[in-house]
């Protein structure tokens, strides 16, 4: 097997919450002490992603689907791990030796409402990228490139002179796409592309971003929470929960067998269109902050199979027989 | 929506700023007003009958003449005279001119200042933040006024009555500027903050381009309009705090005149009844900061950024 | 939480009927379908009507009886909710059930509905849908359908309307 | 909760710390304590030894560590005018400016509220638009232009003959128009009941109160506007809100709504704003009491800005900036106190 | 098991808003009806007017909307008709509202237990003045 494109080593990353040292100083029981919180929004995460596929993370708010892809894209600096994009470590370049990586690798976001700057017409916010990535080409290829990939994405050229908010929103993440394509990348990290899209809208855009997949072999990993899109859409699926990968697998494996407690858990409560009432795995308790991670396994608190060995030791993620990695005791101890 | 190609001129005729604008009485007419005046101020020197600089045309014996209407006017004086027998009518176009001159060239001065602090402390946050934020929350604790005094007093002190009045102009721009920059620092830091969160400027990061870049070139366009507003009152501020200042002789002296010291000069005379000295350039102020103020707020509920849905 | 702490307030009040606004759509998905069963569950208990709004079909398809269509300011479609999930009669409604992921075949291209909801500052003549409807005709784009009804489902939609009458007119000719 | 309040002060004690450097570069940049000290005659020898004696050649650190030392145990130098401790001067002077800013915010706040929520509430009334009106055009008139047409109207008179005297109604008129002057403009009066130490006040009597009225109503008179216009606005956006929308579906009356719900939101900012205008009524006192010759601190400073008096322009300077200070650390933790969504570490929730 | 009058009748509804040049026009001929205890979906994608019907059922549609036509009948008694002091008896007492941002409806500087005394004790005093009528 040919090394991964894309590798996350150990991967961990926290935001500090407790401001200046100032703050941090708390009065009780007649002493100083010296309170540290932070946001555990990254807890040890490994993962992969080959060429040529679509690896999706998925996980409800707040488990760190969302932070892994700014990691990645350099956007935030992690607290601890590496991440490696084709055998090079990068997440601690600087300066001019990280322009190379920003060619190959781009990101398509979430809100096509703020991702393009209401002050630059369609046609700077496309060429900007490829003038400062390509300063060699003259202002005809530019403009010929821009031309090209605009048509790619199903937005007319002319329209070029006009302002993002002149665009529908299906429009202006087509847009978005674009500029991510613009520069010819090999890897796009995408964050959540389709959900502030309408349904209808959310179809077209799935189309186009499994169109340029095709044509372009493009690499993705994509963010969502929305299952039913991760299993038209994905090759593998990574299922977090609390800044950790609880079951890793391919599309098919994972959506015809779910192992993970939590996994089952997320299946069941999709609604569907079939279904006549809510019927669902009901899950005690709530989710608890990242701030105070419970000990153990992150999901004790609401996990039916629960005993003593969760609440102590952190389970990893381990190959079962069906070919998915699943990070559970109960499975590993053939209790689930 | 509209073809491909348009001018700017062709897009502003369809914006919303020029659409309002013909539909505002109030905007129309302070707009017309502080025209009249700017020009009134910029052609002082031809539309003046005097020239108020140049002594030799200054009669003592024509002192504290009243306005034409009243008792005791001259005809060749229609608003009066003041205390040395100045020509009323001309040392207020020239004391206009000198107001303006100081309004707008502090609020250049301090919308640079605003600018640059504002986008620095938005936008890299953390320390840099903290320090210019910290010295901006003591000046406006202080109160921009209190600071221009202050640093009025100090300058007055150090270089003394006679050299502070050659140089008062360039003094006193370099006060208020000074004074009033966290104003629109503040401002340009709160728009920079909200614009950083979105995602176009994640987008700019992913790309590879360099922080300068980024402020300057993306996030800066988008913070102009809240400048823009807060500009213009501060234009009607500067030209307040000027008049404040020579009010209690911190600012223009009297040989070059401002309104304010107009005003002032003006003072000691109002107990024997020349109110003329002191109220005609106190109208011509106020009716300027007014129309300033009134443009202000007009083009704040246009260019509300909650309406301006982009 | 919070948004129990909203129902719970909303109940409190014991009333007759419940308008829900989206009520679930800033929330995740396992919450969404405790929160759901839970109003479900005392709307059935206390008999109360609910109004649900929503842009997911799934929750309505779980939680309704009968649903509404909405297409720029207009019902285009309602009746019986069953029904109109697994027999859509309008276009738009076909459309929108069709390009969900759930029914499609994984990696395939999904159904797509052209172009995007007209904003409500230029809503097109006749039927707001024409512009992005296959079936669209002259008569479409001049006056907006009349409801016409199907099974148990109202439709305003010529191309429904038409397909009915043909059908009638194949049974007179056939009795 | 006791971070906020470290922090709080710990920055009130930086800012305190920046004014007094600030003060005692002025001191340094600008006062020669030798020329005040010795006439022409005294030798270049003589007056090394003094600058030995006095420390005035010990390095700036030391000079500063000596001149903070001394402002902390409250001697801030002899003003060369009164020939008196500085601070004996300043608190001479301060009762009849903080008279002032008393009266004048009363009058603001008596005011301000009702009629910035009125606005607020109808905002199509024709009274709200004529209050809106007059606020505009109240921002726009410097503070000692207000005081000087109140003294010309209030005290000295206007003698008015616009309109025919030799009609019956040119005449009422001119006369209904005219005022005569009566309120007194200049100083305190000498009515003024003693309360204790150099503490005199005018608000106990007639004539004293008279003496308050045209400086307090001109010092309002510039303020007034801006809380008028600044409830006004804050209150419109929290009655936009949603949760004042859901309060109005949950059928509770308007009043319940717009003075529970809704005053309660609109004041917090307002606290925060009024804190900081308290420095901005200082500077304008110093135009107020020029104008009226009234003989608080901000007169006494303008007249040892001419009388180049440098340790009492210090002193004035570490006093307001203390007071001002002490001001904003209070508002600041009385905003902490009432807003909830504020976390007491200082960061938004 | 459907009674004869529905508890809920909305005919015809218009609703429009007073924009710079002209209305617009965000719902149009709208008709539905809702019985008691029965469950009713409305699906639409983000601009089709869905919220505005559901706040035109309360009649709480903000400036510059407002109802241009038609009729939101409630046991008989038309709401787009009834003057405020009626319509408050209605709100939250007898149709109650769930709105989709659980944190923006809610009063930052209430505590959520006053807001919960609030509700309750609106509820019991429109109760008390209701029993005070039948008696």
């Amino acid at each position: 097997m040919t090394s991964p494109l894309v590798d996350i080593r150990g991967l961990e990353k926290r935001f500090d919450l407790s401001g200046s040292l100032l703050e941090q100083i708390t009065f009780n029981n007649g002493r100083f002490h010296r309170k540290h919180e932070a946001v555990h929004a990254i807890n040890g995460v490994d993962l992969q992603v080959h060429k040529g596929e679509a690896l999706c993370v998925v996980g409800e708010s707040g488990c760190g689907k969302s932070t892994i892809a700014r990691t990645v894209m350099g956007l935030l600096s992690p607290s601890a791990g590496e991440v490696h994009y084709g055998g090079q470590r990068i997440d601690n370049l600087k300066g001019r030796d990280v322009l190379p990586y920003r060619r190959k690798m781009q990101m398509i976001f979430q809100n096509p409402y703020a991702s393009l700057n209401p002050r630059m017409t369609i046609q700077q916010t496309l060429e900007e990228p490829i003038h400062f990535h390509q300063p060699e080409l003259a202002r005809s290829e530019v403009r010929g490139k821009v031309q090209e990939v605009m048509a790619s994405v199903g937005i007319d050229p002319d329209w070029g002179s006009r302002f993002g908010h002149e665009f529908s929103g299906g429009q202006r993440q087509r847009i978005a796409i674009a500029r991510a394509l613009a520069v010819d990348p090999e890897f796009i990290v995408a964050d959540e592309p389709i959900s502030a899209l309408d349904v209808s809208i959310q179809a077209q855009v799935l189309n186009l971003l499994m169109d340029a997949q095709e044509t372009r072999n493009l690499t993705y990993l994509f963010i969502t929470h929305d299952l039913a899109v991760v299993e038209h859409f994905g090759t593998r699926v990574a299922v977090m929960y609390l800044g950790r990968v609880c079951e890793l697998a391919d599309t098919k494996t994972l959506f015809a067998e779910p192992r993970h407690p939590y996994t089952q858990a997320l299946l069941s409560a999709i609604p569907k269109l079939e279904d006549d009432r809510p019927n669902y795995i009901r899950l005690q308790g709530e989710v608890p902050t990242p701030v105070n991670l419970p000990s153990g396994c992150v999901f004790h608190g609401r996990c039916p199979y629960v005993n003593e060995r969760c609440r102590q030791e952190i389970p990893q993620l381990i190959a079962t027989d069906g070919g998915a990695q699943v990070a559970c005791h109960a499975v590993e101890e053939g209790r689930l | 929506m509209t073809t491909a190609t348009l001018s700017r001129w062709d897009r502003f005729r369809e914006s919303f700023l020029w659409y309002s604008f013909k539909r505002d009485k109030v905007a129309i007419v302070s707009f017309l007003v502080l025209l009249l005046m700017v020009l009134a101020a910029i052609f002082a020197p031809l539309l003046a009958p005097t020239d108020p600089y140049d002594l030799a045309l200054i009669n003592i014996m024509n002192s504290e003449m009243p306005p034409v209407g009243m008792q005791g006017a001259d005809a060749a004086f229609p608003l009066g005279t003041d205390a040395q027998g100045r020509d009323m009518l001309s040392t207020i176009l020239y004391g206009t001119r000198v107001s303006l001159l100081i309004g707008f060239g502090a609020v250049v001065l301090q919308a640079a200042l605003g600018i640059l602090f504002g986008l620095l402390a938005g936008y890299l946050g953390g320390r840099v933040d903290s320090i210019l934020m910290r010295i901006a929350d003591v000046q406006l604790s202080f109160s921009t006024l209190m600071v221009a005094i202050i640093v009025g007093a100090v300058f007055k002190a150090s270089f003394g009555s006679l050299m502070f009045g050659e140089i008062a102009i360039y003094m006193l721009i370099f006060i208020i500027g000074v004074a009033e920059w966290p104003q629109i620092a503040r401002t340009v830091r709160a728009s920079v903050l909200a614009e950083k969160k979105k995602e176009y400027v994640d987008a700019a990061k992913v790309m590879g381009f360099r922080t300068n870049r980024i402020m300057f070139r993306h996030i800066l366009p988008n913070t102009l309009s809240p400048i823009f507003v807060i500009a213009t009152v501060q234009i009607a501020n500067a030209i307040i705090s000027e008049a404040a200042l020579s009010f209690l002789g911190l600012g223009m002296p009297e040989t070059q005149p401002s309104l304010g010291s107009l005003i002032k000069s003006g003072f000691d005379y109002i107990q024997s009844g020349s109110w003329w000295i002191t109220l005609l350039p106190g109208l011509v102020l106020v009716v300027l900061v007014l129309v300033i103020n009134l443009l202000g707020d007009w083009l704040r509920d246009v260019m509300n950024p909650r309406l301006y849905k982009g | 939480m919070r948004q129990r702490v909203i129902i719970a307030i909303a109940l409190l009040l014991d009333p007759e009927i419940i308008v829900a606004d989206e009520p679930t759509t800033a929330l995740d998905v396992t919450i969404q379908a405790e929160i759901m069963a839970l109003l479900l569950d005392l709307c059935e208990q206390e008999n109360v009507a609910l109004m649900l709004i929503t842009h997911d079909l799934g929750v309505v398809s779980q939680v309704t009886q009968r649903m509404l269509v909405m297409y720029s300011g207009r019902i285009i479609e309602q009746g019986p909710t069953r029904e109109i999930i697994n027999d859509a009669q309008h276009p738009y409604t076909q459309g929108l059930i069709n390009a969900l992921p759930q029914l499609g075949e994984p990696g395939a291209r999904l159904f797509q509905i052209p172009g995007s909801m007209p904003s409500l500052k230029n809503v097109p003549t006749g039927c707001p849908f024409h512009p992005r409807c296959t079936f669209a005709t002259d008569q479409c784009r001049q006056t907006m359908p009349e409801y016409v009804q199907s099974g148990s489902v109202d439709v305003a939609c010529y191309e429904v309307s038409n397909l009915i009458e043909r059908e009638k007119r194949m049974q007179e000719a056939e009795s | 909760m006791l971070a906020f309040l470290v922090q709080r002060i710990s920055q009130a004690v930086v800012v305190m710390f920046v004014i007094s450097v600030i003060a005692f570069a002025i001191q340094d940049g600008l006062g020669d304590p030798l020329q005040e000290m010795v006439g022409m005659s005294v030798s270049q020898e003589e007056r090394e030894a003094l600058r030995d004696e006095l420390g005035l050649n010990d390095s700036m650190v030391v000079q500063y560590l000596r001149f903070a030392g001394n402002a902390i145990q409250g001697d801030l130098g002899n003003s060369y005018f009164y020939g008196k401790p500085t601070l004996d001067v300043i608190a001479e002077h301060l009762p009849a400016t903080l008279e002032l800013v008393i009266g004048a915010s009363l009058i603001i706040m008596l005011l301000s509220v009702p009629i910035g929520v009125y606005a607020a509430i109808r905002p199509q009334a024709l009274l709200s638009k004529f209050f809106m009106g007059v606020s505009t055009v109240g921002i726009s008139i410097p503070v000692f232009l207000t005081a000087i047409v109140l003294i010309q109207i209030y005290s000295i008179g206007v003698t008015v003959e616009w309109f025919p005297a030799d009609t019956g109604w040119g005449s009422w008129l001119n006369g209904a128009l005219t005022t005569e002057g009566g309120l007194p403009s200049y100083g305190r009066g000498d009515d003024l009941t003693h309360l204790f130490g150099t503490w005199n006040s005018g608000f106990f009597s007639n004539r004293g109160l008279m003496h308050l009225v045209l400086p307090c109503v001109s010092l309002a008179s510039i303020m007034l506007p801006l809380f008028i216009r600044l409830i006004r606005a804050e209150m419109m956006e929290v009655l936009q809100s949603d949760y004042i929308r859901y309060a109005r579906a949950k059928g509770l009356s308007a009043v319940r709504i717009n003075f529970l719900h809704a005053l309660k939101n609109t004041m917090l900012p307002v606290i925060t704003v009024g804190g900081v205008q308290i420095g901005v009524m200082v500077a304008y006192t110093i135009l107020t009491e020029t104008v009226f010759q009234w003989p608080g601190v901000g007169l006494m400073f303008l007249e040892a800005i001419t009388r180049s008096d440098i340790p009492l322009i210090v002193a004035y300077l570490m006093v307001v900036g203390l007071i001002f200070v002490i001001t904003n650390t209070l508002v600041d933790l009385v905003y902490g106190l009432v807003n909830p969504t504020v976390k007491l570490t200082g960061k938004k929730a | 098991m459907k009674s004869d009058t529905p508890l809920l009748e909305v005919k015809n509804l218009d609703v429009r808003f007073a924009v710079r040049g002209g209305d617009l026009t965000a719902l149009r001929g709208i008709s539905f009806s809702l019985d008691k205890g029965e469950r009713l979906g409305l699906v639409g994608e983000s601009g089709a007017g869905k919220s505005v019907a559901a706040f035109s059922i309360l009649n709480l549609i903000a400036r510059p909307g407002y109802i241009a036509g038609g009729q939101i009948l409630f046991e008989g008694r038309d709401l787009a008709a009834m003057s405020e002091r009626e319509l408050r008896k209605i709100r939250g007492n007898r149709i109650a509202m769930i709105f989709q941002d659980p944190m923006m409806t809610l009063n930052p500087v209430l505590s959520i237990g006053t807001q919960m005394v609030e509700a309750i004790k609106h509820i019991v005093g429109s109760a008390r003045k209701r029993r005070g009528i039948l008696r």
